[in-house]
């Protein structure tokens, strides 16, 4: 750390959240990941939340082109990117003006003066220069003319204007590395590899980021401007790693396919946010993996429920409108009782909705989005790592159970990271799955084992085994198509029945933060579970009765909820949709909890559900 | 039978399975199951590393009453899940079940698709120009006119001929045949089955109860002869009455269309019947659309061209990347960029 | 009716339950129409239920071949098909097999003798005879060798024993006629209409109905068996059919289409026991009905969607499975806000199921299965002749509200009949669609009504109104796409609203039979309404405290629900599935409702409700 | 403009709306947004009854900058709404505008049914071998070997190639053109206008972001003449580099092969050269599956077979209905057994 602490003390902070904010062209998610990845290395805790525009490349300079990446990191528990950033860079005014409203009062704001040209003023809808109108007087503004200084200090390379601005993110990191006591060893090591091919690109990109480092260094920035330091967090001993959420599921279903001794194969459509599933893992074929692009998300679940019969762990990967094609396939998964995992990677909706946010409003489809008394199990993760725990459960759940498992998350956590203790395959255990292979006379496809209700698994190329399913209705014992009255009955009871009991072989429902009674109990499920467990603890802090439950498994929810929910005068969900979970809560516990909605297509803030806490306090 | 076992001869019966069997008196479904049974323990076929698997409809209802591993399964889909089987498990032989409503009306992509991929499966078309579970609507193959339940004055829809579709969409075996030819079905699922990539075979199926007779132009006994042609790979493409081949298909001088000639006739010899060439995908084209009473339908394999299957080239990547990738799931947690927290 | 009065007295009873069963080919759907209609002419109320086999054709004998048809009439109000049958007619083993344990003790049996065969009895599953062996001695039994006295009575029109013994179902119908003294003429009538051309077969046919009839006249049946005169119900006067409710459906949408002045396109897709209103429409063409077989279900939907947009009342109708193929397009219906009507004539699930049973397990599908929070208008119909009410009503909202509707009707009702009042197009409101055409500067496809929310209806080729609409989330005034946060809350909630809204133009909930308070409340929905009206009778006659609600409404619910569910105390829930209705009703009132679950493809009988309602009063 | 005003003389301005482009730089979209805004007003187009109706994809946009009626519809199932619309409103000039995602991948079947029945409306499919909204997976007209993110060994699939599927699934109006040859495709979309029945246009486009350069090897400038074969129906199919026409497609002698021949070499004459015939199914075929380095791709119009169109036959059955039919609603319910009761 000797390059940067020679000249001033820097002012210490518990933790800082800052947002890179440019052009789509302008590398915004390169400077916020290698801003993270150096700070993960400095042994802070932190979370990131990318934001991409919907278009490709928008044309430069328009507001709907803005990329943005915002990092929250400290000393203490960070548990979401921050509800305001106290930085923010913004590149160009287009930037600005999307992102202004959402900067701290007072907070720090780095312009790239160069890029507020008359034109690019216009396509933001700037009437005139907010640099020079004072619009700008609440923050602490330090205006560079970064395009300018990149290009000087890229002029050696003898690159031509074009390509030498490409590097002005670099030298912004490199200014803001400075700024928050970060080294800049790591990104010089990751530009050297990454443009390995092409020296002249590498140097120069480390040239201006250097540059921008020493920018910091030998520059007067104006008072009360950095620099800071903020100390590492005291994170749980082991070896760490940064990841995201579809990293980090299609992570877990390898392991899981290694646990569960299950060759796994992958049907799925590209969809926004769940391709990069499909991505990572047509990258895992040395894993044993096979993906098949298939023609259309139906095509991707039915592949998936072929392979299942097949004797491989079948899964696909979509959003929420492909959930939504996938619906009479996962129908017959039910009826076919294979294991099968059904990855929801939620965006805003209704119909093609806000493709590239996040929200929470497939839950309802999830439970209950097919024809007829459809029962499966629905689990959702919390985190970005979490994604690969959750992976791992539905695998487990699929396997012991004979049932489709839909696991839920967002595009929140798909995108978004976060340092992530790794586990070691040893600790994780293991599911074998069990096929059945003995010979029998007139095998029984449908005989239940008594514990889990699961009926056997028995893949085709058995020999002696030779059996007929399909989406008919079918005789309890022989399996056989059967139209009989009772028989329905009792099976729509029995498959309902194997549902309810994967709770058996859940945890009780444990309460996250806080006792098991008091005033009120904030209950929540998938990505809000960082906001709401800041919001809890800091409720908590100011001496409020307040406990937190999150869920992971929804259908079946864990035994011990229904004591939680009626330990408290009041139990309010958030939801980052318009009322599901509490729904279904209100109906299974006729408990009177109540709703905190928020459909905008972005995470929860912090505040925001504090405020709910608060109010629901009030109204005790 | 397991291959571990001491060989036995197996018998129809062994594919036969113990369910009731659900279809009208009559139909020609009933026709095309006998010659299945018949045929698969000729060629050696193992039950239990044999796959027949269907979407819905009074075709579909086959897999239950083969003694094989059998999947009955949703509407039209039946391609897809045999894709992912056959990925799962490229060793078993699967035999793709569809009708013409489930496999051209509402699966036409599937089928498309699994096509194009030339995913190693066989796949069997009844055609009966009708939807007979449903009790009778018009399907894609129904001719312009017919009057069904849901077209009571007529249908409107212009036909998709199974063979030039599936042409189109890039298949690499096409064959026809009709439910109750036995000594010609048997043969042609003989060859599908050899063959290395998906097998696409359209039988030409009577429904007696929605609409019977639907193929008597082509199937009437007494003009037979000239209302089939049966291709032979090498063979010039003859037809005629009982009393042997009299007629044949001309390419028309310096054009691209087939005409029919009389052999005798105007000094027409065997040399100027156009020679049956099954790798030959424009003669399968002009072939594919061949009906009476112009022409005679084309039984027989139209089109047999080699190249490569999807389920091979899959496996193949997947082996690869074992060979010579991570394999360590705890590496690959611990790639890239990593710390420590003491 | 001098024909049958002559020798006997006739004992009086108030209603009977007849059901006639034999073979597929045995003509029994034939049978069972023509005592129907005979029944309907003389002035009973009466109820239907038909129950075909799920195969096309069967092969003759087998149980799964076996074809019933059970009518209900009697002098007094007639709400359901009937609990157990008084009389049952088995034309071979298979049919008695399968129907015996449905007859009442001391029920009548009447046995066709000849069909009795080693045969048969053994396709039928029957070790030795039941006629010989005693097993029947609990029925009133009637041996008739049915097929040689048909044969006699058609001697004359030199017929081949096959086509003969094809009208032994008019023997039958003779006889039965005779026995509840029903005249043969309105059949004998019906013959000489449908075999216009094949006067042999009319007349072979005829002769075989007057020698059954007459064998009732003549021959001595044992004693205590018949003749029975079922008085006149006292109807509301009018003039009545017969309908069932797949044809009341078609003939609602021709009604709402005239109403609405919209032409009316329909998209479907064949599928059981939807498939008849596609028929029914598709013979309506001089009413301007477009029908469209679609490809699959999916393009049935879109198709009448593009009818909506351009200018007709789109409908699609369809059962579970294709709902669930839709539902990505009714979610795109939902964004568009276009006037929709999807029609789900619900069958047994999950998958497959049992596709040609009935059941009403799609509830849950038709309000939360789709993506995102996409909320629509959920109503149901309750009987055969209301599936014409609720066509007009599911037009009236789609119109009014801009929206899609979900109507949900049964195999139950679409194959059921019951005599109803033929209402007369005067006295049926119209609600004429406005189309705007006004010719807008920058036209806002998305500018609401403030009474209803909804949003304007213009239809291409409206000079100066051109827009572009699309799955995509749109701004609030301008209706182009936007993806700013807040506004896709206030969509959200708008979208809702809209939906929530509809009650204002709904009656107010009222109670069905008894009063608004008291100790038990019986909710229903759909097709279970004859069932629970006849058990609330019942109970209250036998003095106890108990009322019926019928829910036409589910989503939104009419306005008054929630008053009278909290003036009972205690709710039960009777459903044809594992219990849907009493999850929203739960959710949404927070009572503790409790459901009464039969999900057996088979309609409820009284006696299940009745005992459902005393077990629910007992633990009060 | 609405018909009943003065004639005013319509200019690519009426034809473009208010909205943003949201295109990346570059991409091929924007030269057949231009040529298309350009050419409506000239064959006097009313931007009142004219529709442009999409999928999802970067191509399924375009609707959104057509000042005309715009439906940006779901994922593939762009043919299903229009058919909905056009029996709704024959008099619409509706334009499908679809993608090799879109249109191929998840909606091919319903592309295959709109082109089986031959709906009146136009489509359009933007060829660029990959999906560029999701951000670079191969398409189903991707070559093999292909490496993208969803098939980063390469890819297996065999693509398929648009202008034959269309054939098989019995298209009477097939064409292909270029994105910024503007000259070839203004015309193109006029034909495809004019005819009566589903027109169906494959445009070849680049998506400079994902697959820069997919059709190189067809538009390089400096080979263009020898990979394009510009159709002209009744004229011999000439080619060559830019000075003149030097080669040729002859049939090869007695078979059903194509072969190039140059001109002047070993006798060849114009007359050795196959002439042009848009009406001949089995010649689109055969042109349909040209492509470079063996042969050059052809554009232009590969067929045009007149047929009925679905919506009139439509609409013909409901108006006889109704001139000979029942159309009042009470006689309706009153049809068939009746009874009064007092
Ligand atoms: C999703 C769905 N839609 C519709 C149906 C109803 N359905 C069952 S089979 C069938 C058509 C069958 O026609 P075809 O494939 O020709 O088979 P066939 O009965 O003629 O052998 C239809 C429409 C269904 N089962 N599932
Ligand atoms: C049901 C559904 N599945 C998947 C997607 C994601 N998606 C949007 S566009 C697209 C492919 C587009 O490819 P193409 O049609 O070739 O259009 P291009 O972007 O290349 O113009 C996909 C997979 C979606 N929007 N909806
Ligand atoms: S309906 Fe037709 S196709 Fe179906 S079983 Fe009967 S005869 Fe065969
Ligand atoms: S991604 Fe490709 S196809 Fe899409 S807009 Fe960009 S350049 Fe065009
Ligand atoms: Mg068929
Ligand atoms: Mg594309």
């Amino acid at each position: 750390m000797d390059t940067f602490t020679k000249s001033q003390t820097r002012e210490t902070l518990e933790s800082v959240v800052i947002r890179f904010a440019g052009d789509s062209g302008d590398g915004m998610q390169l400077t916020g990941s290698q801003f993270t990845h150096t700070t993960a290395l400095m042994g802070n805790d932190l979370a990131t939340f990318p934001d991409f525009p919907a278009e490709i490349r928008a044309p430069a300079g328009t507001t709907y082109g803005v990329s943005g990446f915002q990092i929250h990191f400290g000393s203490q528990d960070v548990r979401t990117p921050g509800d305001a950033p106290d930085v923010l860079v913004a590149m160009n005014p287009a930037a600005l003006i999307t992102n202004l409203a959402d900067l701290k009062p007072g907070g720090m704001l780095i312009v790239n003066t160069g890029a507020y040209t008359k034109g690019n003023l216009k396509k933001a809808g700037y009437e005139q220069s907010p640099l020079e109108d004072g619009s700008l007087s609440a923050y602490r503004v330090i205006n560079l003319d970064i395009q300018a200084m990149t290009i000087a200090a890229v002029e050696s390379f003898g690159l031509g204007t074009k390509d030498a601005l490409r590097s002005k993110n670099l030298w912004t990191l490199g200014l803001v590395l400075w700024l928050f006591g970060r080294e800049y060893e790591p990104t010089v090591a990751y530009l050297e590899q990454k443009f390995a091919k092409k020296p002249a690109i590498a140097q120069a990109n480390i040239a201006a980021l250097k540059a921008g480092h020493a920018y910091g260094e030998t520059a007067e920035l104006p008072s009360g401007i950095g620099p800071y330091e903020v100390p590492k967090a005291k994170l749980s001993p082991g070896l760490y790693r940064n990841i995201t959420g579809n990293d980090a599921l299609a992570w877990g279903l390898v392991a899981a396919s290694q646990l569960s001794g299950l060759k796994l194969v992958l049907g799925s459509y590209p969809i926004t946010p769940a391709s990069t599933v499909l991505h990572s893992l047509a990258n895992l074929k040395s894993f044993g993996v096979t993906t098949f692009q298939a023609e259309d998300e139906i095509a991707a679940v039915c592949a998936a429920v072929g392979a299942s019969w097949g004797g491989a762990m079948g899964v696909t990967t979509t959003s929420g409108p492909g959930v939504a094609l996938k619906a009479e396939a996962i129908g017959l998964a039910v009826m076919l009782e294979l294991p099968l995992i059904v990855v929801d990677v939620q965006r805003g909706g209704p119909s093609t909705g806000l493709p590239t946010k996040t929200e929470q409003s497939d839950l309802l489809q999830a439970a209950y989005g097919r024809n007829g008394d459809s029962p499966l199990c629905v689990i959702a993760a919390a985190t970005p790592g979490d994604c690969f725990y959750m992976a791992i459960e539905a695998a487990r759940i699929a396997v012991k159970y004979m049932t489709p498992v839909m696991l839920l998350t967002d595009g929140y956590l798909a995108n978004g990271a976060e340092p992530w203790k790794i586990p070691a395959m040893a600790d994780l255990p293991q599911f074998k799955a069990k096929f059945v292979t003995e010979r029998t006379e007139g095998f029984h496809p449908y005989l239940r084992e008594d514990e889990t209700l699961a009926r056997p698994w028995a893949i085709p190329g058995t020999p002696g085994l030779e059996h007929r399913i399909g989406g008919l209705e079918k005789n309890y014992d022989s399996g056989n198509i059967s139209y009989d009255p009772d028989n329905h009955h009792k099976m729509t009871k029995t498959r309902a029945a194997k549902i309810a009991g994967i709770a058996n072989s859940v945890p009780e429902q444990e309460i996250e933060v806080g006792e098991a009674t008091g005033d009120l109990l904030v209950v929540g499920w998938g990505s809000t579970y960082g906001a709401i467990t800041m919001a809890v603890r800091r409720a908590r802090e100011a001496g409020k009765s307040v406990s937190q439950v999150h869920l992971r498994h929804i259908v079946p929810f864990a035994r011990g909820l229904d004591t939680l929910l009626r330990g408290f005068k009041r139990v309010i969900v958030p939801e980052m949709n318009n009322g599901m979970l509490v729904k279904m809560l209100r109906s299974e516990f006729l408990v009177d909890a109540i709703g905190v909605n928020k459909i905008a297509g972005q995470p929860f803030k912090v505040a925001e559900i504090e405020n709910a806490i608060d109010s629901a306090l009030e109204n005790l | 039978m397991s291959p571990s076992e001491p060989a036995k001869k197996l018998t129809r019966k062994d594919f036969t399975s113990d369910q009731d069997i659900r279809w009208c008196p009559g139909c020609g479904d009933y026709a095309i199951l006998a010659t299945m049974q018949r045929t698969l323990p000729t060629v050696g076929a193992d039950p239990a590393k044999t796959v027949f698997l269907s979407g819905i409809g009074c075709s579909s209802r086959f897999p239950y009453y083969m003694n094989t591993y059998g999947f009955h399964s949703i509407h039209g889909r039946a391609p897809a899940f045999a894709t992912g089987l056959k990925l799962t498990n490229p060793e078993l032989d699967i035999w793709v079940i569809t009708g013409d409503g489930d496999g051209l009306s509402i699966g036409g992509n599937h089928l498309m698709h699994m096509l194009r991929r030339n995913v190693d499966v066989q796949m069997i078309l009844f055609n009966n120009r009708i939807y007979g579970l449903t009790k009778g609507q018009y399907s894609p193959t129904s001719l312009v006119g017919l009057r069904s339940p849901s077209t009571p004055l007529g249908s409107i829809d212009m036909p998709v001929t199974p063979a030039l579709l599936a042409l189109g969409a890039g298949a690499r075996f096409v064959a026809r045949s009709v439910d109750t030819m036995a000594k010609h079905l048997a043969p042609t699922f003989v060859e599908a089955r050899e063959f290395r990539g998906t097998s696409f075979i359209e039988v030409l199926q009577n429904c007696p109860v929605f609409h019977d007779g639907a193929w008597n132009h082509v199937t009437d006994k007494a003009r037979a002869g000239s209302t089939m042609l049966m291709l032979e790979h090498g063979k010039p493409m003859l037809f005629g009455d009982k009393d042997g081949p009299q007629q044949g298909l001309r390419l028309k001088p310096n054009s691209l269309e087939l005409e029919v000639v009389t052999l005798g006739e105007g000094g027409i010899t065997q040399d100027d019947v156009l020679v049956h060439d099954e790798t030959n995908r424009s003669m399968a084209f002009l072939l594919g659309g061949l009906e009476p009473p112009n022409f005679p339908i084309a039984l027989g394999v139209l089109l047999r061209e080699q190249a490569p299957a999807y389920d091979a080239g899959v496996v193949a990547q997947v082996e690869a990347a074992q060979q010579k990738g991570m394999t360590d799931v705890d590496k690959l947690l611990r790639a890239g960029h990593t710390w420590t927290v003491e």
